[in-house]
């Protein structure tokens, strides 16, 4: 036992080295990879979207506090930001530019520490509700202040400010893409590291089982007070670094309860559990967000039903999904499996397009029926009055699904199999 | 220019609570384009390409960049003054950060006056009549109706609302001093499922005359809960014709619920027949007639510059008159507000001499007055900033 | 045909997820008869109660009298006849103590061996108590509740899981006391128990599990006699 | 003169029902006590009166001389006492291991601190690591907690309550549900972890009682009869009649002299 | 005078109507823990399948089926997909009724179209109920129907009309909460539910089929949801915001009147009701308050913004500042009896 101080092993973590890296590289490749103007956009909120569901998760993840109004603290580090820019582009206030989203992040702390600490006093259900409310109020408040909020026109900026230093003026998407990076690069190193200290494990703590807490020393309202305004701060700066890249705030879209709801919906897809989960959400919400309404009109349709399958299917979201196939591949099983897979995906795939052909005819034949029963889908043709669009479609569901299903049965036996391979390998490194 | 194919990005919410609006107006655009693609002086073809913003100001401007990628140089939005003024800002530091690739925006609906005051932009014009251009027709009409002396206004907590108003204010002040503003209210938008309290107010407050701005269910429930309550007042509103609110209003309201607009559902002549085709085509109404300003302008505005580049097309418009469905238009240089005649038409039953019946409700807005540009036409506060 | 009242298990398997807990598990309850189940902590004596009550997966074959149990859903079981006290107690937090009573009742029609009053007379702590959240009940009277409770259901078999934890000495020779009342009217019972003393004292067989099998079958003075089997598989 | 621990007519009511009247129960330090009484007597109710889990309707309790009563848990826990609970407990989503360290990393001053990496602090470990092994938990280090054994999770909930290193310990029946041998093992357990510390459990087994106690009180309807050495409360009249006196605690009792 | 009798009325029915929605939620929620996102999704489309519904069988029958299919509705989804979430906890089970409320709204458009549909009272509940005359020297006075021409044309005499169909709403509401009522406290399958809200096992292993119960409440809170979809339709108009209409705001009765308590939705939602209505009435701002006592408060006074806003504008966010507080003061709600 007393060898155990000499012993202080701590290896350098090379596993851990190598993600952060690859995590630096992405960011800093991707806008090179996707140059277009609107790619560097959405990079750009996908950016800002990690840093706040990162945010918003140590509420929900970490601390297991569900919060329906995470947007106030965003959106108010928005609102100061813009104004922070407006006053330095007029001269009053000698702050550069890529400093701007602290002030973002003050407000969004600031914001954290008065309504928090209300919040915070109470858990579950009932601060559920408390974060409903006040989510409410700040947003109807905002609005009805239009010298703060610009009410429905919103407050706009200008983020080019002064001459360019060292060739940055901000003007261009792509140094706001950067400026986005570093600080979520940052941010994202910040909040892992928070969940290593001492606050961050007490937080689990909390969350599982805040009585206990108690009674080893902690106030359990302190600790997850602590917490909501450290997100707070975080949830501000992406707020801010958001003001800096629309150069206008809008209270009917910063504030809303749909932002918050956005946070919550995509930060549970992603993997509340996990760290990395968050970040996977955000880049789904900002696709989503951007993208999928593009694509098609029934896009509402498809993001509940998305959300429905998720939900009772993959509960751990996206990241857990992915997890699961990590063990798999660490017990070298992957290739046992991946045919599977394939079958999987194949039949899904057939069942799928069956599926959505049959809804962008129905939408079809409600919106845009007079322009002729015909529509493109999926680079074919469809006449979405003819008997045969129809019966193919169905025909493809029914033999999608059945393949489905036989598919199903088999990987879930084989799934199994690799479990019970996999606990036994590790019972026997065990016995080792 | 001859035989080009000119894109247009049509910018707004094509789901949600305006989503009907905006799929009617693809429709209207889609359905002139045709027209239009037959015939125009410039000889161009129009492409169409539409963009779901959700009525959110910030995917708007996502939705901007993604219209630049592809090329598209004419973008179009109008349901929501937020979004507007957010576009018409971003598309005025697009401008001045993209040299080469400017973007003109045509807006064929959001009558926010800051659009073409305070906050006008070389980039935007308008083609619908501001919300004090309206306004000054309406009083212009109340003007001449003895019976209207105590007025309450009802408006919806936004922007427009606000506006609605201010401007009703002003303009009653200036023409009939004499009418008494009884009472003045906003209510949060889109959020109100009774009207019936707002309806007690204004009849405790005695008023004879109801100015609302409303539009949306908010109009249909504030004339519905009217009725329901036994209150006689006259209606006078910006939005009645728009989808959805002749299905709400049906009978109700009939013969007491006026609309200010640049045009009605039974204008005859050209316009009457195409209405009457897109009704038969998609068994909807055709009412954002703006939309047919945008393309007879922007074509000879593409014949005259010689060319469908934004810089000289833009320059082009400036100032530009053109022969429109309602008469004689013209584009003000000085804030790219479109000056056109307005009118005032109340809600009845649809007759043999107005027929048309929106939505088969049997009823129809008739023409009760027309008023020509200059009546309606306000000044401008705006100072244009012209490129170069 | 055998007694509808005989339980009697062949062979069976049981598995939480992936994990296998008892392998090849055969025993039998006889009407009537009181019989305990011992083991060290883990041995899967908790699981096979379960099992039997058809909250565990399992294979094999439980029969109650010529009804096959695996398979079917609990609340079939306990209409069946058969009654569970869980070892962690599941008392009802938030319904006060004569609720959770009225929630062993199965249907209301039938006249059961049980009444209100029987519990009452057996617990009068429980009578004391009898309009107050259970939550709040103190660890020994949840006990005595959740006892009280399944009987309420007039079961023909019940499996009682560690009765005695937590319940003062005294008590738990009035709950011994209560089991040999059960068997004498003509109710079977299945106990898992730790306090060796107690289950000699009123079984009159019993079964010893260890590692998910029956490592012993027989009757308590058997068992007395077989040091070996105390050592290996009861005590350290 | 002053007692690690000193109750001083305290009571306590629910609604009309008075569970604790009047208890007066003086402790020295470095004492072990184990309290006894039937069920419902307000054994556990007490533990939480002393512990902050509820306020006393009136009377003083004291810490090392100091009023403690209608203090919150996590202040009373701060002056140095701890305790565990009749059912377990945990922090059921980490690891065993972080249960431990959760349970120390206060009494080792770190606080709410956001500065410090977990993995840095040595104290924190070293005692986390120490109190595994001393449990016989370290085979499980990284079991999640709501995946251990019955016993084990007994185990932990101990772990957590004397991680801290609290001068004044409650333990409320912890060796509740476990088997004879399992038993003797946490009897000698909580022996060693206790050392030197004021001790208070609740017990219902005998043989717990005799093996760990110094003295013994005993709680009846919120009442304390007796408290005294095991030999004299044994000897007791009153306490025979309302709780011992019977054959199996007579056994128990033998059971853990032997 | 008679403008504020008549709101009192306007803020009662409002209220009943909010109370027919939150019994409905506070079933589900108290009893299953489950906040359902859906539950108004489930009320437009009690008023969407009614509209239908008319046509066929006329509207009393539809004032029957309607709240049936959505009930089975409510089930159908709680047997195909909510049973499958309950294991994960809570926060899944509220998303997946997020999910469904999107899936609900789209479907409905597909269906009805994505405009108002034309769904009115039948002839025997158009109309008014009664007519509050006020005349000025004879004071207020109630009569039956409405009055004729010949009263309100008086001079100084103001006629406001109460229409039937709100009428009919109070009364559906009343007849419902003594449904309920009834129900809950003369059987057991209150307690069957709330014991299975902690151990289902248990409750099972006592002989009671969970799920099955389950399904029952779940269906039944959205049976209920659908009548009040009905009457709510036939009062204002069927469209598909109807649902964000009430959106949040059934959350806000569900809490202020206290979580699991039938009672407290009940006087909650008279409570948010009124809330909702009366202030409307009142044109003062803290800054005309504040200036009665010679404040002297002016456009250039610190926080003036705020201090200008009336009470009429700030009424729809009352109700949520109402439940912030409640919850800050007392957690349990007016009549709960639950924390958490
Ligand atoms: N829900 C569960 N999931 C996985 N494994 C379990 C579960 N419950 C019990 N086990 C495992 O099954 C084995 C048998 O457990 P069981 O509870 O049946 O033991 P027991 O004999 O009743 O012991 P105890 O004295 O602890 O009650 C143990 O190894 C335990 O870890
Ligand atoms: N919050 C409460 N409200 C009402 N009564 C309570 C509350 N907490 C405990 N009681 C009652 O107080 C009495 C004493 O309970 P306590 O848990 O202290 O008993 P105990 O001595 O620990 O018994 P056991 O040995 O059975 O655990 C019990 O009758 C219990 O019902
Ligand atoms: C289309 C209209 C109903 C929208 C309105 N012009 C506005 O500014 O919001
Ligand atoms: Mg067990
Ligand atoms: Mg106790």
């Amino acid at each position: 036992m007393s060898n155990a101080k000499e012993f202080h092993f701590k290896p350098l973590n090379v596993g851990r080295w190598i993600v952060w890296g690859l995590f630096a590289l992405i960011l800093f490749v991707a806008p090179r990879i996707w140059t277009s103007g609107l790619a560097q956009t959405m990079l750009t909120q996908m950016g800002i979207g990690i840093i706040a569901c990162l945010a918003y998760n140590m509420l929900l993840g970490q601390g297991g506090m569900l919060s329906f109004g995470h947007a106030v603290y965003s959106g108010m580090g928005a609102f100061l930001t813009i104004h922070a820019l407006n006053m330095a582009g007029a001269g009053t206030l000698g702050i550069p530019v890529s400093l701007i989203p602290l002030v973002g992040g003050l407000a969004g702390l600031l914001c954290a520490v008065f309504l928090g600490y209300v919040s915070t006093k109470k858990a579950g259900t009932p601060f559920a509700m408390i974060t409903l409310g006040i989510g409410e109020l700040v947003f109807a408040l905002a609005l009805m202040l239009p010298e703060f909020s610009g009410g429905e026109g919103g407050v706009s900026s200008n983020r080019v400010i002064g001459k360019p230093v060292m060739g940055i003026s901000f003007g261009p998407q792509i140094q706001v893409y950067y400026l986005v990076a570093v600080y979520c690069f940052i941010c994202t190193a910040l909040m892992f590291a928070l969940t290593r200290t001492p606050l961050g494990r007490m937080l689990n703590a909390v969350r599982d089982n805040p009585e206990r807490v108690e009674f080893v020393g902690y106030d359990t309202h302190w600790v997850r007070f602590m917490i909501f305004t450290i997100s707070g701060f975080f949830a501000g700066i992406a707020g801010g670094l958001g003001a800096i890249n629309t150069e206008i705030v809008n209270g009917a879209d910063v504030l809303h309860a749909a932002r918050s709801g956005a946070y919550l919906l995509f930060t549970f897809l992603g993997g509340a559990m996990f760290f990395f989960g968050p970040i996977i959400g955000a880049v789904l919400m900002v696709f989503c967000g951007v993208m999928l309404a593009e694509l098609t009109k029934a896009w509402l349709l498809y993001l509940g039903l998305i959300f429905l399958f998720m939900v009772m299917y993959a509960p751990g979201g996206i990241a857990s999904l992915i997890l699961m196939n990590l063990r798999v591949a660490a017990f070298g099983k992957l290739g046992k499996i991946w045919t599977s897979y394939l079958a999987l995906a194949g039949a899904a795939l057939a069942a799928l397009v069956g599926a959505a052909a049959m809804i962008e005819m129905l939408y079809h034949r409600q919106l845009n029926e007079a322009l002729g029963p015909e529509l493109r889908f999926m680079g074919a043709t469809l006449n979405s009055s003819g008997i045969d669009a129809w019966f193919g479609a169905g025909l493809l569901i029914v033999v999608g699904c059945a393949l489905f299903e036989l598919a199903r049965r088999h990987y879930v036996h084989q799934w199994g199999e690799i479990q019970e391979d996999i606990e036994k390998e590790i019972k026997r490194r065990e016995a080792l | 220019q001859k035989g080009e194919t000119v894109k247009l990005a049509y910018i707004d919410a094509l789901s949600g609570l305006m989503g009907p609006v905006g799929q009617n107006q693809v429709k209207t655009f889609q359905f002139l384009g045709e027209k239009f693609n037959k015939s125009n002086p410039a000889g161009v073809k129009f492409e169409v390409v539409t963009f779901d913003n959700k009525l959110s100001p910030a995917e708007s401007l996502n939705l901007l960049k993604a219209a630049a990628d592809q090329g598209i140089r004419y973008i179009m939005q109008g349901n929501g003054s937020s979004v507007a003024l957010a576009l018409s800002d971003a598309v005025q530091k697009h401008n001045e950060r993209n040299p080469g690739k400017e973007i003109v925006y045509l807006n064929y609906s959001a009558v926010d006056p800051d659009l073409t005051n305070s906050k006008c932009s070389y980039w935007h014009f308008r083609f619908d009549a501001d919300t004090s251009m309206k306004m000054e027709a309406m009083s212009s009409f109340i003007k001449d109706q003895p019976d209207v002396k105590k007025v309450f206004l009802l408006n919806q907590n936004y922007a427009h609302g606000h506006q609605v108003a201010k401007y009703a204010k002003e303009t009653l002040a200036r023409k009939r001093p004499d009418i008494q503003v009884v009472g003045e209210d906003l209510h949060p938008l889109a959020q109100v499922r009774d009207f019936a309290p707002y309806v007690a107010k204004i009849k405790a407050s005695g008023a004879d005359t109801v100015i609302t701005g409303n539009w949306g269910s908010d109009l249909a429930l504030l004339v519905k809960a009217a009725n329901e309550a036994g209150y006689n007042g006259k209606f006078f509103t910006y939005y009645t014709g728009v989808t959805g609110t002749p299905t709400a209003l049906g009978q109700g309201g009939a013969g007491r619920v006026y609309q200010v607009a640049y045009s009605h559902y039974n204008m005859g002549g050209e316009v009457q027949k195409l209405a009457d085709e897109y009704n038969k085509k998609f068994n909807d109404d055709m009412y954002t007639n703006s939309i047919q300003h945008i393309y007879t302008m922007l074509s000879q505005a593409m014949a005259n510059a010689k060319s469908t580049d934004p810089v000289k097309v833009a320059a082009a418009l400036e100032g530009l008159s053109v022969k429109s469905f309602n008469g004689e238009v013209t584009m003000r240089k000085t804030d790219h507000q479109l000056q056109q005649p307005l009118f005032i038409s109340v809600w009845q039953k649809a007759d043999a001499k107005f027929p048309y019946s929106p939505e088969k409700t049997g009823m129809t807005l008739a023409p009760v007055k027309q008023y020509d540009s200059y009546v309606s036409s306000t000044p401008t506060s705006c100072q244009m900033k012209r490129p170069g | 045909m055998s007694d509808p009242r005989t339980l009697k298990l062949d062979n069976v398997h049981a598995f939480y997820g992936k994990s296998h807990v008892l392998h090849g598990v055969s025993m039998q309850v006889n009407p009537g008869e009181i019989v305990s189940l011992l083991g060290r902590n883990g041995a899967g004596r908790s699981t096979m109660v379960k099992t039997i009550m058809g909250q565990v997966d399992a294979k094999g074959s439980v029969l109650w009298g010529d009804r096959e149990l695996v398979g079917r859903e609990a609340y079939e079981i306990a209409h069946l006849g058969i009654g569970y006290v869980p070892e962690n107690r599941d008392i009802f937090p938030k319904l006060t103590v004569h609720q959770n009573l009225m929630l062993g009742e199965k249907t209301k029609n039938k006249s059961p061996r049980w009444s209100f009053d029987d519990m009452y007379r057996m617990f009068p702590r429980l009578k004391e108590r009898q309009h107050t959240e259970a939550g709040v009940l103190s660890g020994g009277e949840q006990q005595m509740l959740t006892l009280c409770r399944t009987l309420m259901g007039d079961p023909d078999l019940i499996m009682i899981d560690e009765p005695t934890e937590g319940l003062a000495p005294k008590i738990v020779e009035l709950v011994a006391e209560y089991l040999k009342e059960l068997k004498n009217r003509g109710i079977a019972v299945l106990l898992v128990e730790q306090k060796l003393a107690i289950a000699l004292e009123i079984s009159e067989r019993c079964y010893v599990m260890g590692h998910g099998r029956i490592v012993f079958e027989g009757s308590p003075a058997d068992l007395r006699a077989n040091a070996y089997i105390r050592k290996e598989w009861l005590e350290v | 003169m002053s007692y690690a621990l000193e109750l001083r007519d305290v009571r306590k009511s629910f609604g009309k029902s008075e569970i604790i009247r009047g208890a007066n129960l003086a402790v020295q330090a470095g004492e072990r006590v184990a309290i006894i009484g039937p069920n419902g007597a307000g054994k556990s109710t007490l533990f939480n009166l002393i512990s902050g889990r509820f306020a006393p309707t009136s009377g003083e309790i004291h810490l090392h001389g100091q009023r403690i009563q209608g203090k919150k848990p996590f202040e009373i826990n701060r002056l140095g006492l701890s305790r565990s609970f009749q059912v377990s407990n945990l922090f059921t989503r980490l690891s065993v291991f972080e249960n431990i360290r959760c349970a120390v990393l206060w009494s080792l001053g770190h606080r709410y601190a956001f500065w410090k990496f977990l993995a840095d602090l040595d104290d924190a470990n070293d005692r986390a690591e120490q109190i595994l092994e001393m449990l016989k938990l370290d085979k499980r280090r990284d079991v999640l907690a709501m995946n251990l054994t019955y016993a084990e999770a007994r185990a932990l909930e101990i772990g957590i309550t004397i991680a801290g290193g609290s001068s004044v310990i409650l333990l409320d029946e912890p060796t509740a549900g476990m088997s004879k041998s399992e038993t003797k093992r946490f009897i000698q357990l909580i022996r060693d972890v206790t050392v030197g510390k004021t001790l208070l459990t609740v017990e219902h087994d005998m043989g717990v009682v005799f093996g760990l106690a110094d003295k013994i009180a005993v709680l009846v309807y919120g009442e304390v009869i007796a408290f005294d050495t095991p030999e004299a409360v044994r000897a007791n009249a009153k306490v025979q009649e309302a709780y011992l006196g019977s054959v199996l605690a007579e056994q128990q009792a033998a059971g853990a002299a032997a | 005078m008679d403008q504020l009798f008549i709101n009192l009325l306007n803020g009662l029915s409002s209220g009943l109507l909010l109370f027919m929605l939150s019994s409905g939620l506070t079933l589900i929620f108290s009893m299953m823990g489950v906040l359902n996102f859906a539950h108004a999704s489930f009320y437009m489309v009690g008023a969407y399948v009614a509209y239908s519904l008319v046509g066929i069988v006329g509207f009393w029958l539809a004032l029957l089926f309607a709240p049936l299919a959505v009930g089975a509705l409510g089930a159908a989804f709680e047997r195909l997909a909510l049973r499958r979430v309950h294991k994960f906890g809570h926060v899944p089970e509220l998303l997946i009724t997020f999910g469904l409320s999107y899936v609900i709204l789209e479907l409905v458009q597909l269906i009805w179209g994505r405009t108002a549909v034309p769904f009115t009272p039948p002839p025997s509940l158009q109309g008014s109920a009664f007519t509050i005359v006020s005349h000025p020297v004879e004071g207020m006075s109630l009569m039956l129907g409405k009055a004729g021409p010949e009263i309100c044309a008086a001079a100084g005499v103001a006629c406001s009309n109460f229409p039937l169909t709100k009428v009919f709403m109070m009364a559906v509401a009343l007849l419902m909460l003594l449904a309920l009522w009834l129900l809950l406290t003369r059987t057991r399958v209150g307690l069957v539910i709330q014991a299975s809200l902690t151990h289902p096992e248990m409750v099972e292993a006592l002989g009671h089929n969970v799920p099955r119960v389950l399904m029952l409440v779940f269906g039944s809170g959205c049976a209920l949801a659908g009548l009040a979809g009905v009457v709510g339709g036939i009062t204002f108009v069927t469209e598909p915001n109807m649902a964000a209409f009430i959106g949040a705001i059934i959350f806000v009765v569900v809490v202020v009147g206290g979580i699991g308590s039938l009672a407290g939705a009940f006087v909650g939602s008279i409570v948010v009701g009124l809330l909702q209505t009366l202030p409307l009435t009142i044109n003062g701002s803290l800054a005309t308050l504040l200036n009665s006592f010679g404040a002297g408060v002016t456009p250039s006074t610190p926080g003036y913004p705020l201090l200008r806003l009336t009470v009429a504008e700030v009424t729809p966010i009352l109700p949520y500042l109402l439940m912030v507080l409640i919850l800050i003061f007392r957690p349990k709600g007016l009549l709960g009896t639950r924390e958490d």
